[in-house]
C-alpha cells in the first residue's frame, strides 16, 4: 500500500509561497560555484520538501517554464526529474 | 571549581565544598581518616563519623568562620581553631569532643538563643534545632537583654517569607545569593549587634533585585527564610489571583 | 512565625520548564506536594534552581485544569463532557472519516517539547502507523529547528557539543542572541560565576541584557547589532580571523576538508565582510568587531552559547552555520570549555528533535527517504511506511488554508498564541474539520478544537526529558494524574482506536523501543538512568554511561564541513510607514506562552507583556512610560503597555509573548528560515501610535511590571 | 642677620593656636624690621608645652612654651630672639630632661626639620637606608631587618623581618605593601606624628619594604580623622616622584615603586589587618579568617606585607646603621626602641621614644610627672582600649612584650593612659564592653552578641541585681569571647574587664581578694 493517497499536483500550498521558499533556498546556495549550486538546491528539495510541494513546483516549471524562479533554482528543479536523483542519507553540503 | 559542584551528595552536608586534591591522612578523635587536600578539618571529622556542630557552614558555600560552633583542638596548635576554616594537613591529630569545647559551644549557642524566639525552640526541625540536640543546649541565662524579637516578617515574595526574629546573621543567604545565584541582592546592613540581613537598599524582597531563585531559603539554617507553602492552612499557598 | 510543617516524603524528578533540566526533589506532606527543593546530585543544576522550577509548580492544581474529556461537533457549540472511551473512539472515527474523504495526507500531528521523550516518540509513531503519513512536526520547528539543520550541516550533529559544567573550563564565553540569566537562569548563574572567576565575556545581542551587564558580570565586548544582521556580523568576525591569520590551521587540516576551508576563507575574506563595511550597516563599532574576533580566536578555550536570537531569523540556519564555521576555524571543539551550544528553550526541546518528531526524519536524525533506515522501522513496527517527507507545521497551516489539510492532533502546544502570523493560523484552524487538542488547560488553540483530551503535568507521570546538554533525566510521578490518564496512555489508546495495536505497561518499555531504534540512545534505559542519575547521549557500547563532550576524536561524518554562509538581508525592511524594528523574547518569571506560569504567583513580577521603547523613539511619538500603544506591522496590530527602557537602542523595540491577550504574534511576519521555516520572530518592521487615554498618562511604572 | 624661628605645624600644636603664634611672631618682626625666617617644623612631642617655639641662637636652639599669640610681644621685649630668659623659657632644647633621656631613632628628626623639605630630610640622614638597600640584594635587606629584631609596632608584635621573608618567598605577582595607618587606639598619636612630621621616613620605609619583598606598589590606609596627615603624605609622595625616588625606576636602579593614600571610614575594626584589606578592596570591613595569612593571600588575593606606620618608619635607620645597631637597644626579645605615648590624666603628656626595658613607673612619674590633677595615680591602661588596667602594684613592670603579656597586659601601639583615684573602674569595664559592641564588625557571634550581653551583665552587677550569678555569668562570657572570637577585638575585650574585676573588685560592689586570678 503505497503512501501516496492524495493525487499528485494538488494545490498543497499556494504557488507564490512555494516560489519564494525555493528562491530563498537558492539564495543560500548562491555563493557555491556553478554545478554545486544546482546540486545543493536539488538535494534540499529532494530531502526536505513534501512530494506534493515538489510536484506543484515541477508542474509550474512545465506550465510556465518556471517564471519567478532564480536561474540555478530552475536548473535544480529540472535535476529533480533525473533518475537516481533520490540519494540516500543526508546529501550533506555539495562536495567542494 | 569542578568537584565543588560535581561531588555534592544529597542528604549529606560535609560543611565545606568537596575538593579533589590528593588524599591527606590524619586522625580525628583517634580514628584514622583521609580527605582530599584542600578539604577542611570539618570535612575530615564528618568523614570520620564524628561531625562537629556547625551553623554558618554548608558544603554548597565556601567556609565563612563566623558562628564559632565548630571549634576543635588540634595537637600542636594553640587555642581552639575553627574546623571549617582549617585545612587538613598530613598527620594532624584532631579532637572534636572535650569538656572545654563543650563549654565554649554551650557559651556560643546560649548567645544565639538569647536573641531567638523561645517559643519556637521546641518543635522546630531546622539545622539550628539539630545543633541544639547535638550539643544538648536549649536554654540561655541572659535575662531581658537587647534583642530583635519584635522585627516584622517580610511576606512580600509570593512564595517565601523572611522572619528576622529567627535570623542568626550567619550570612549563608547573602553568600548563596552572591556565589551560587550571582544576583548580589542580599547584604548585611549595620554592624555589630545591629547587623541584619536586608534585600537591596533595605527594600522588601519583592521590590528588591531578588529574582526569587530560592537559594537563600535553601541555605537558611533556622527557617528564618522559609517556604510559605510549609505553613498550616496553605493560605500562604501562592496561587495566582484568579484561583 | 511558628515552626513550619515538616515534609514526610519526597520524589526526585526533573523540572518541566526550561532547557536546563534541573533535578528536583518534590517534597510532600501526606501525599500533597508542598515544595520543590533542587536536587544536589542533579548534574545540570547541582542543587540550584530558579523561580519557575523552585516555586511556580502550583499550576498543576489550578482550578482551570480540565479533568474530563470534551467533544463538540462544531467550534460554535459549547463543550460536552464525555468518558475517555467515548472521546477516543469519536476522535479516531473523525480522523478515519477525514482521511478517507480528503486523502491520507489531509491529517497530521504535532508533539511538544513540554512532553516527555516517550510521549514525543509515541506522537511520531502515531502519525506514521495510525495516520500512515509523515505529517508530524514538533514545536522546535518554531525555535531550534535551524540548530538541528545548521549544526548537522557543519558538525554532523544538531545538539550541544558540551555539558553545562564545561563552561567552568572556558577562558572566553561568546553569547549570541541569548539571555541565559532570564531564559536559562541556573546556567546563567554558572556563566556569571565563571565570568567572576576571570573568563572574558563577549555578547552579540540587540539588547543590553542582564547577561551583558549586571552585578559583577559585564561583557568585555557587547555588539548591540541591529536585529537581522547576525550573519553579516558573524561573517565579519570570521573575516578578521582569516585575514589576520588567527585560524587553527592544524585543526582544520586534520579534521576538516581543506578545500572547503579555502572556499569559505575566500567568501568571508571578501572585503564586503570587513568590519569597516559591516559595522556601519549593523550599527556596531568596527573596532569592537575586531576586538571580539581576536579575543575569541585567542582562547585558549572559547565556547559559544546561542539562542533564539540566532535561530528565529530568515537566515536562522545560516546563522547557526556561521557559529559552526567560527568554532571549526579556531579549533574550538572536542575538549572541555569549547564547543557550539544551543540554549534550547523548553524542557525537552532536544528530546523533541532527536526522537523523530520531524516530517522528514525518524529518530536519530535519519531520513524517511532513506530506504535502509525505513526498513528497520518497518521491520520493528511491522508496517510499510510512507517513503516521502510529510508536511511541516507551517506547511500544514498553508495546506489547511488551501483546503487540502483537514485534521490535526496537537499535544501540549498552543500554535494560535505562539506561532507567527496569527490571523493565518486562525484561518487554518477554522478551515479544518477535526482539531484534537491534548493539554492541561483550554488554551487559545482549544477555541478552534473539536476534541479536548485533558493532559497530565510532569508531576503526574513517569518518563524522561532530554535537556539542552543532551542529558536524559527521569521524570517521576509524584501525584496521580488529575484526569485519570498519563499523556502517553492517551496517545496509545488513540493509536489503538485507529486500528494499530499498541501496548506498553510502563514508559520504560517505550524508552527500550527508542533505544532499539536510535543509535544515539542505544544503551539508554530507565535502569541506567536510575543508576547514574542522568545520562547524556550518545550512549552506546563505546560510551556505556553517556558522553559529556562531542566531537572529541571524530565528527559523525568523519570530518566537519565549512558551509558558505553568504549574508542575505531579510526582506522585512523598515520604511517611513514602519520605521522601527520589533524583536521578541522571554522573561525570567514567565514561561513560553505562559499557560503554566500565568496560573502561579509569578504574575507578581510580570503580569502582562510590555513593550520596551527607547526614550528618543518614545519622545518622538509623545509616548510616556506606562502608556498603552498600538503596535502595527504589515501583518497586523496589537496593543501593549509601553515602558521607557535603555536596554534597547534607538530604532529597536522589544516585547515578550507570554500573555494571550497581548497577542504579540499578530504583528510578527510570516517570513521564516529558508531551510526549516522557523519563523522570523526577531525582525518585524513596526510603527507605534499612542492610544489616546482620557486620563493623564500614568506617570508611575506599571505596577504589574517588576522586571 | 636673619634669625630662624621654628613653630610646629603638628595638629596638636595647631589645636593649641600655633598658627596664631606664628603669625604674631612674623608681624612683630616686621614691626621691628627684624629679618626673621619662621619655619613650620614638626613637633618635638612635648605636648604640654605646645605651641613650643624654638629660636636658633649661637648657643644652639632655645625653646619657649607654651607660647600663645598674646605672649609674643612680651617675649620680644625680653629679647627672646637672642634666647634670653623669660617666664616661658625652657632653656636649651637638647638639655630638656624629658627629651635628653630619650633614645630617639625613629623620631630623630622630630621638631628639627620642615616635614616637606626633601633636602632637610637628606641632610638629617634621610634616604641613606634606601640607598643602602638598593645596593644590596632583596634577601640581604630582609635579613638585615630580621637581625634588627624589629617587631610590629601596631600591636601584634610579630617580627617584621619574618613577615617580609614570608612575602618575599610567596608566589604570585603583583605584591603589595600596605601601611596600617588606622591608629584607632585611644590616646595614641605616634603614627600621626610620623605622617605629619616626617612623611619621608615612612615613604622610604615602604620603598625598602617593597624592594625587599618584591612589591611594586603601596597603599597607606589612613584613618579619616587625620586630614593633615593625608595632605602632607600626598605632597611628600609627589615630591618623591618628582625627585625620582618613587616611580618606574628609582634612581635608575630598575626597581619600580609607587604608592597612594586611601582614606578609611571611621571603623576601629579596620585597624585589624584583614578587615583593613577588605575595606581597602571597597568591601565591608569584616574580618577574614586566617590562614591564609595576608603575606600569602592579602590585598586582592595577592601576597601583601601589612605593617604599622612606626614599624616601617623604623626601617630606614636599620638599613642606614645596620640591624645590629638597632638590636643593641632593648631587652629580652623586645629589641630596639618604642615611641610610647603618654596620655590621659598626666602632667607631662607627650612622646617618649625609649628602648624596651624602661619601667611603667619611670614613664609615668619621671617623664609624665604623675597625674595632671595632682591626685595619686590609681590605674593605668597600657596598649589601647583592649589592654589590661594595671594598679600601682604592677607599675614596676618593664616595657617588654613578654613581660606585659604575662600579666594579660600588652605593649600594643605604645599608648599609656593614666587615671587618678577619682576613676570608677566598673564604669571603665562597662565602657570596654560597650566599645567592643560599638566597634564590632558583627561577623562572629561571641563578639557580635557577647559584647552587648557583657555590657548588660556589668550594668546589672553595678545595680546589685543577682550579683553573684551575674558575676559568674560574666566570667563565663569573658571565657567564651576570649577563646571563641574570630579576631582580637572580641578576643581581648575581656582583658580590661577581667583586670578591673581582679584589681578593683570594690568598684563593682564585689568583696575584695576573693577574685580568682584570671590575670595571673
Amino acid at each position: 500500500m503505497s503512501g501516496r493517497a492524495a493525487k499528485s499536483g494538488d494545490a498543497v500550498i499556494h504557488l507564490d509561497v512555494l516560489i519564494t521558499m525555493a528562491n530563498q533556498i537558492g539564495d543560500f546556495f548562491t555563493p557555491y560555484p556553478p554545478g554545486q549550486r544546482e546540486e545543493g538546491v536539488r538535494n534540499h528539495l529532494r530531502h526536505y520538501w513534501d512530494p506534493r510541494m515538489r510536484d506543484a513546483l515541477l508542474a509550474h516549471v512545465d506550465a510556465t517554464g518556471g517564471t519567478g524562479l532564480h536561474a540555478h533554482v530552475l536548473a535544480a528543479a529540472k535535476l529533480l526529474r533525473e533518475p537516481g536523483a533520490a540519494k540516500t542519507g543526508y546529501p550533506g553540503p555539495p562536495k567542494a | 571549581m569542578w568537584s565543588e559542584l560535581r561531588n555534592l551528595r544529597e542528604g549529606v552536608d560535609l560543611g565545606t565544598p568537596p575538593r579533589d586534591g590528593a588524599a591527606v591522612s590524619l586522625t580525628v578523635d583517634g580514628k584514622p581518616v583521609t580527605a582530599p587536600a584542600g578539604s577542611s578539618v570539618m570535612v575530615a571529622a564528618a568523614l570520620a563519623r564524628c561531625p562537629v556542630p556547625k551553623l554558618c557552614a554548608t558544603d554548597t558555600l565556601e567556609a565563612f568562620g563566623s558562628c564559632r560552633m565548630c571549634l576543635v583542638e588540634i595537637q600542636g596548635r594553640k587555642g581552639f581553631p575553627a574546623a571549617c576554616t582549617t585545612l587538613v594537613e598530613p598527620g594532624m591529630v584532631v579532637t572534636t569532643q572535650t569538656a572545654r569545647l563543650q563549654e565554649l559551644r554551650k557559651g556560643v549557642l546560649e548567645l544565639y538563643l538569647s536573641d531567638f524566639p523561645a517559643g519556637d525552640v521546641p518543635g522546630g526541625w531546622s539545622e539550628l534545632h539539630e545543633t541544639m540536640q547535638q550539643t544538648g543546649v536549649t536554654t540561655h541565662p541572659y535575662v531581658a537583654g537587647e534583642n530583635h524579637l519584635q522585627a516584622a516578617v517580610d511576606a512580600s515574595n509570593p512564595y517565601f517569607l523572611f522572619d528576622p526574629t529567627k535570623c542568626i546573621v550567619c550570612s549563608r543567604c547573602v553568600r548563596a545569593c552572591e556565589d551560587i545565584q550571582g544576583t548580589f541582592a542580599l547584604t548585611i546592613e549595620g554592624r555589630g549587634f545591629q547587623s541584619k540581613v536586608v534585600a537591596s537598599q533595605g527594600e522588601c524582597f519583592l521590590d528588591s533585585e531578588c529574582v526569587s531563585c530560592g537559594a537563600c531559603v535553601q541555605a537558611c539554617p533556622t527557617h528564618s527564610l522559609v517556604e510559605k507553602s510549609l505553613f498550616e492552612g496553605g493560605e500562604y499557598r501562592a496561587q495566582s489571583p484568579q484561583a | 512565625m511558628p515552626n513550619p510543617r515538616k515534609p514526610d516524603g519526597s520524589v526526585v524528578t526533573t523540572c518541566a520548564y526550561c532547557g536546563v533540566g534541573c533535578g528536583f526533589k518534590a517534597e510532600t506532606i501526606r501525599g500533597e506536594i508542598v515544595r520543590m527543593i533542587p536536587w544536589k546530585e542533579g548534574k545540570a543544576n547541582h542543587g540550584h534552581a530558579c523561580v519557575k522550577g523552585r516555586f511556580a509548580f502550583d499550576y498543576w492544581r489550578h482550578a482551570d485544569r480540565v479533568k474530563k474529556p470534551l467533544i463538540r461537533a462544531s467550534i460554535a457549540e459549547p463543550w460536552r463532557e464525555v468518558t475517555w472511551d467515548h472521546a477516543i473512539t469519536h476522535a479516531a472515527a473523525e480522523l478515519k472519516r477525514i482521511q478517507a474523504k480528503h486523502g491520507r495526507g489531509s491529517a497530521g500531528a504535532v508533539s511538544s517539547s513540554r512532553c516527555t521523550n516517550e510521549e514525543i516518540y509515541l506522537m511520531q509513531k502515531f502519525a506514521r502507523v495510525a495516520l500512515r503519513n509523515n505529517n508530524i512536526d514538533n514545536c522546535s520547528r518554531i525555535c531550534h529547528s535551524p540548530t538541528q539543520f545548521g549544526l548537522s550541516a557543519t558538525l554532523g550533529a544538531g545538539a550541544a557539543c558540551q555539558h553545562f559544567d564545561s563552561i567552568l573550563q572556558a577562558d572566553v564565553i561568546l553569547v549570541v542572541g541569548a539571555n541565559p540569566t532570564e531564559g536559562h537562569p541556573v546556567f546563567g548563574s554558572l556563566l556569571k560565576r565563571r565570568v567572576r572567576q576571570g573568563a572574558s565575556l563577549l555578547v552579540i545581542d540587540p539588547r543590553r541584557t542582564e547577561t551583558a551587564e549586571s552585578a559583577h558580570c559585564r561583557a568585555d565586548v557587547h555588539l548591540a547589532l541591529r536585529p537581522g544582521t547576525n550573519v553579516a556580523v558573524l561573517d565579519s568576525l570570521a573575516h578578521v580571523i582569516v585575514t589576520e591569520n588567527l585560524h587553527a590551521a592544524k585543526f582544520i587540516a586534520e579534521r576538516c576538508h581543506p578545500a572547503e576551508f579555502e572556499q569559505w576563507r575566500a567568501l568571508v575574506g571578501d572585503p564586503r565582510y570587513a568590519p569597516e563595511v559591516v559595522g556601519p550597516e549593523a550599527g556596531v563599532d568596527p573596532a569592537e568587531i575586531r576586538r571580539a574576533a581576536r579575543i575569541y580566536a585567542s582562547g585558549p578555550n572559547s565556547t559559544i552559547y546561542y539562542g533564539l536570537g540566532v535561530t528565529e531569523h530568515s537566515q536562522g540556519s545560516t546563522g547557526v552555520m556561521c557559529l559552526g564555521n567560527l568554532a571549526l576555524s579556531c579549533g574550538m571543539l572536542g575538549r572541555e570549555g569549547v564547543g557550539v551550544n544551543p540554549l534550547r528553550g523548553q524542557g525537552n526541546v532536544q528530546g523533541g528533535s532527536c526522537l523523530g518528531s520531524w516530517p522528514h526524519m525518524f529518530t536519530g536524525y535519519r531520513f524517511v527517504t532513506d530506504a535502509a533506515v525505513r526498513a528497520t522501522f518497518e521491520q520493528d513496527w511491522k508496517l510499510e511506511l510512507d517513503p516521502e517527507p510529510g508536511l511541516r507545521l507551517p506547511n500544514m497551516f498553508d495546506a489547511a488554508v488551501a483546503g487540502t489539510f483537514k485534521a490535526i492532533y496537537i499535544q501540549g502546544e498552543d500554535p494560535v498564541q505562539s506561532d507567527p502570523n496569527q490571523n493565518h493560523i486562525v484561518a487554518a484552524m477554522k478551515a479544518m474539520e477535526c482539531v484534537i487538542v491534548q493539554d492541561l488547560f483550554l488554551n487559545e488553540t482549544a477555541k478552534y478544537a473539536h476534541v479536548f483530551l485533558p493532559g497530565s503535568s510532569s508531576l503526574e507521570k513517569n518518563g524522561t526529558f532530554t535537556n539542552a546538554e543532551r542529558r536524559v533525566s527521569m521524570v517521576r510521578k509524584v501525584v496521580p494524574p488529575l484526569a485519570g490518564l498519563e499523556d502517553w496512555e492517551i496517545t496509545v489508546r488513540l493509536t489503538n482506536a485507529m486500528g494499530y495495536p499498541l501496548h506498553y505497561d510502563h514508559p520504560a518499555q517505550i524508552l527500550d523501543e527508542i533505544a532499539r531504534l536510535s543509535p544515539a540512545y542505544q544503551g539508554m534505559s530507565f535502569a541506567l538512568i536510575e543508576r547514574c542519575g542522568s545520562v547524556q547521549w550518545p550512549c552506546n557500547p563505546q560510551a556505556p554511561e553517556g558522553t559529556e563532550v562531542l566531537h572529541t576524536k571524530t565528527f559523525p561524518r568523519g570530518k566537519a564541513n565549512f558551509m558558505l554562509t553568504g549574508y542575505v538581508p531579510t526582506s522585512e525592511r523598515t520604511d517611513e510607514r514602519f520605521p522601527l524594528l520589533l524583536t521578541t523574547g522571554r522573561i525570567l518569571s514567565q514561561y513560553n506562552v505562559g499557560t503554566q506560569t500565568r496560573r502561579t504567583g509569578n504574575v507578581a513580577w510580570y503580569g502582562e507583556d510590555v513593550l520596551d521603547v527607547h526614550r528618543t523613539d518614545a519622545d518622538a511619538r509623545g509616548i510616556q512610560d506606562g502608556d498603552f500603544v498600538t503596535v502595527t506591522s504589515r501583518y497586523g496590530e496589537t496593543r501593549l503597555r509601553a515602558r521607557i527602557s535603555d536596554k534597547v537602542n534607538p530604532g529597536v523595540v522589544y516585547t515578550t509573548f507570554h500573555f494571550a491577550q497581548s497577542n504579540a504574534n499578530a504583528v510578527t511576519s510570516d517570513l521564516n528560515d529558508w531551510a526549516t521555516n522557523c519563523p522570523e520572530y526577531k525582525v518585524t518592521a513596526v510603527e507605534l501610535v499612542k492610544v489616546p487615554t482620557g486620563k493623564p498618562a500614568s506617570s508611575r511604572t506599571p505596577a504589574s511590571v517588576r522586571a | 642677620m636673619t634669625i630662624k624661628v621654628c613653630v610646629p605645624r603638628d595638629a596638636t600644636a595647631l589645636s593649641l593656636g600655633a598658627d596664631a603664634t606664628a603669625r604674631a611672631i612674623a608681624a612683630e618682626c616686621q614691626r621691628l624690621r627684624q629679618p626673621v625666617q619662621v619655619v613650620r617644623t614638626s613637633s618635638r612631642g612635648l605636648f604640654w608645652l605646645e605651641p613650643f617655639v624654638e629660636v636658633e641662637t649661637p648657643q644652639g636652639r632655645v625653646g619657649y612654651g607654651p607660647v600663645e599669640a598674646e605672649d609674643v610681644p612680651g617675649l620680644f621685649a625680653a629679647g627672646f630672639l637672642q634666647g634670653s630668659a623669660h617666664q616661658l623659657a625652657q632653656g636649651n632644647v637638647d638639655a630638656i630632661p624629658f627629651l635628653a633621656r630619650q633614645e630617639r631613632l625613629c623620631f630623630a628628626r622630630a621638631g628639627l626639620t620642615d616635614p616637606l623639605s626633601l633636602a632637610e630630610y637628606e641632610a638629617h640622614r634621610g634616604l641613606r637606608g634606601l640607598r643602602n638597600a638598593l645596593g644590596m640584594s632583596p634577601a640581604a635587606v630582609v635579613e638585615e631587618v630580621v637581625d634588627s629584631g624589629l617587631r610590629g609596632r601596631g600591636g601584634a608584635g610579630f617580627p617584621t623581618g619574618i613577615k617580609w621573608r614570608t612575602v618575599a618567598g610567596a608566589l604570585g605577582t603583583p605584591k603589595y605593601v600596605v601601611v596600617n595607618a588606622d591608629e584607632g587606639d585611644s590616646g595614641t598619636y605616634s603614627d600621626r606624628m610620623v605622617m605629619e612630621g616626617d612623611p619621608f621616613v615612612l615613604l622610604e620605609g615602604m620603598a625598602i619594604a617593597g624592594y625587599a619583598t618584591g612589591a611594586s606598589y603601596g597603599y597607606v590606609y589612613l584613618r579619616s580623622e587625620y586630614p593633615h596627615a593625608a595632605r602632607v603624605l600626598n605632597q611628600a609622595i609627589a615630591t618623591l616622584r618628582a625627585a625620582d625616588w618613587y616611580g618606574a625606576s628609582i634612581q635608575g636602579s630598575g626597581f619600580a615603586f609607587d604608592a597612594e593614600v586611601r582614606i578609611g571610614a571611621g571603623a576601629y575594626i579596620c585597624g585589624e589587618e584583614t578587615a583593613l584589606l577588605e575595606s581597602l578592596e571597597g568591601k565591608r570591613g569584616m574580618i577574614r579568617y586566617k590562614p591564609p595569612l595576608p603575606a600569602i593571600k592579602g590585598l586582592f588575593g595577592q601576597p601583601t606585607v601589612v605593617n604599622n606606620v612606626v614599624s616601617l618608619a623604623s626601617v630606614p635607620i636599620i638599613l642606614d646603621r645596620g640591624g645590629k645597631y638597632y638590636a643593641d637597644f632593648g631587652m629580652g626579645r623586645s629589641r630596639g626602641t618604642l615611641p610610647i605615648q603618654l596620655a590621659g590624666n598626666v602632667k607631662r603628656a607627650g612622646l617618649v621614644e625609649k628602648a624596651f626595658g624602661v619601667t611603667l613607673r619611670e614613664l609615668i612619674e619621671d617623664y609624665g610627672g604623675g597625674t595632671r590633677s595632682g591626685r595619686p595615680v590609681r590605674a593605668v591602661q597600657v596598649g589601647g582600649p583592649l589592654g589590661a588596667y594595671f594598679d600601682q602594684s604592677l607599675l614596676d613592670l618593664p616595657l617588654d612584650y613578654e613581660a606585659l603579656a604575662a600579666k594579660k597586659g600588652m605593649v600594643g601601639h605604645g599608648g599609656i593612659v593614666v587615671f587618678d583615684d577619682t576613676v570608677d573602674m566598673a564604669e571603665q569595664a562597662r565602657y570596654a564592653m560597650e566599645f567592643c559592641a560599638v566597634e564590632s564588625c558583627g561577623k562572629c557571634t561571641p563578639c557580635r552578641i557577647g559584647s552587648t550581653r557583657g555590657r548588660e551583665l556589668i550594668e546589672k552587677i553595678v545595680r546589685g541585681e543577682n550579683v553573684a550569678r551575674n558575676h559568674r555569668q560574666l566570667l563565663a562570657l569573658c571565657d567564651v569571647m576570649e577563646n571563641a572570637s574570630l579576631c582580637a577585638l572580641g578576643g581581648m575585650a575581656p582583658w580590661p574587664v577581667l583586670s578591673a574585676l581582679q584589681y578593683f573588685p570594690g568598684d563593682f560592689g564585689l568583696p575584695a581578694g576573693k577574685e580568682p586570678a584570671h590575670v595571673v
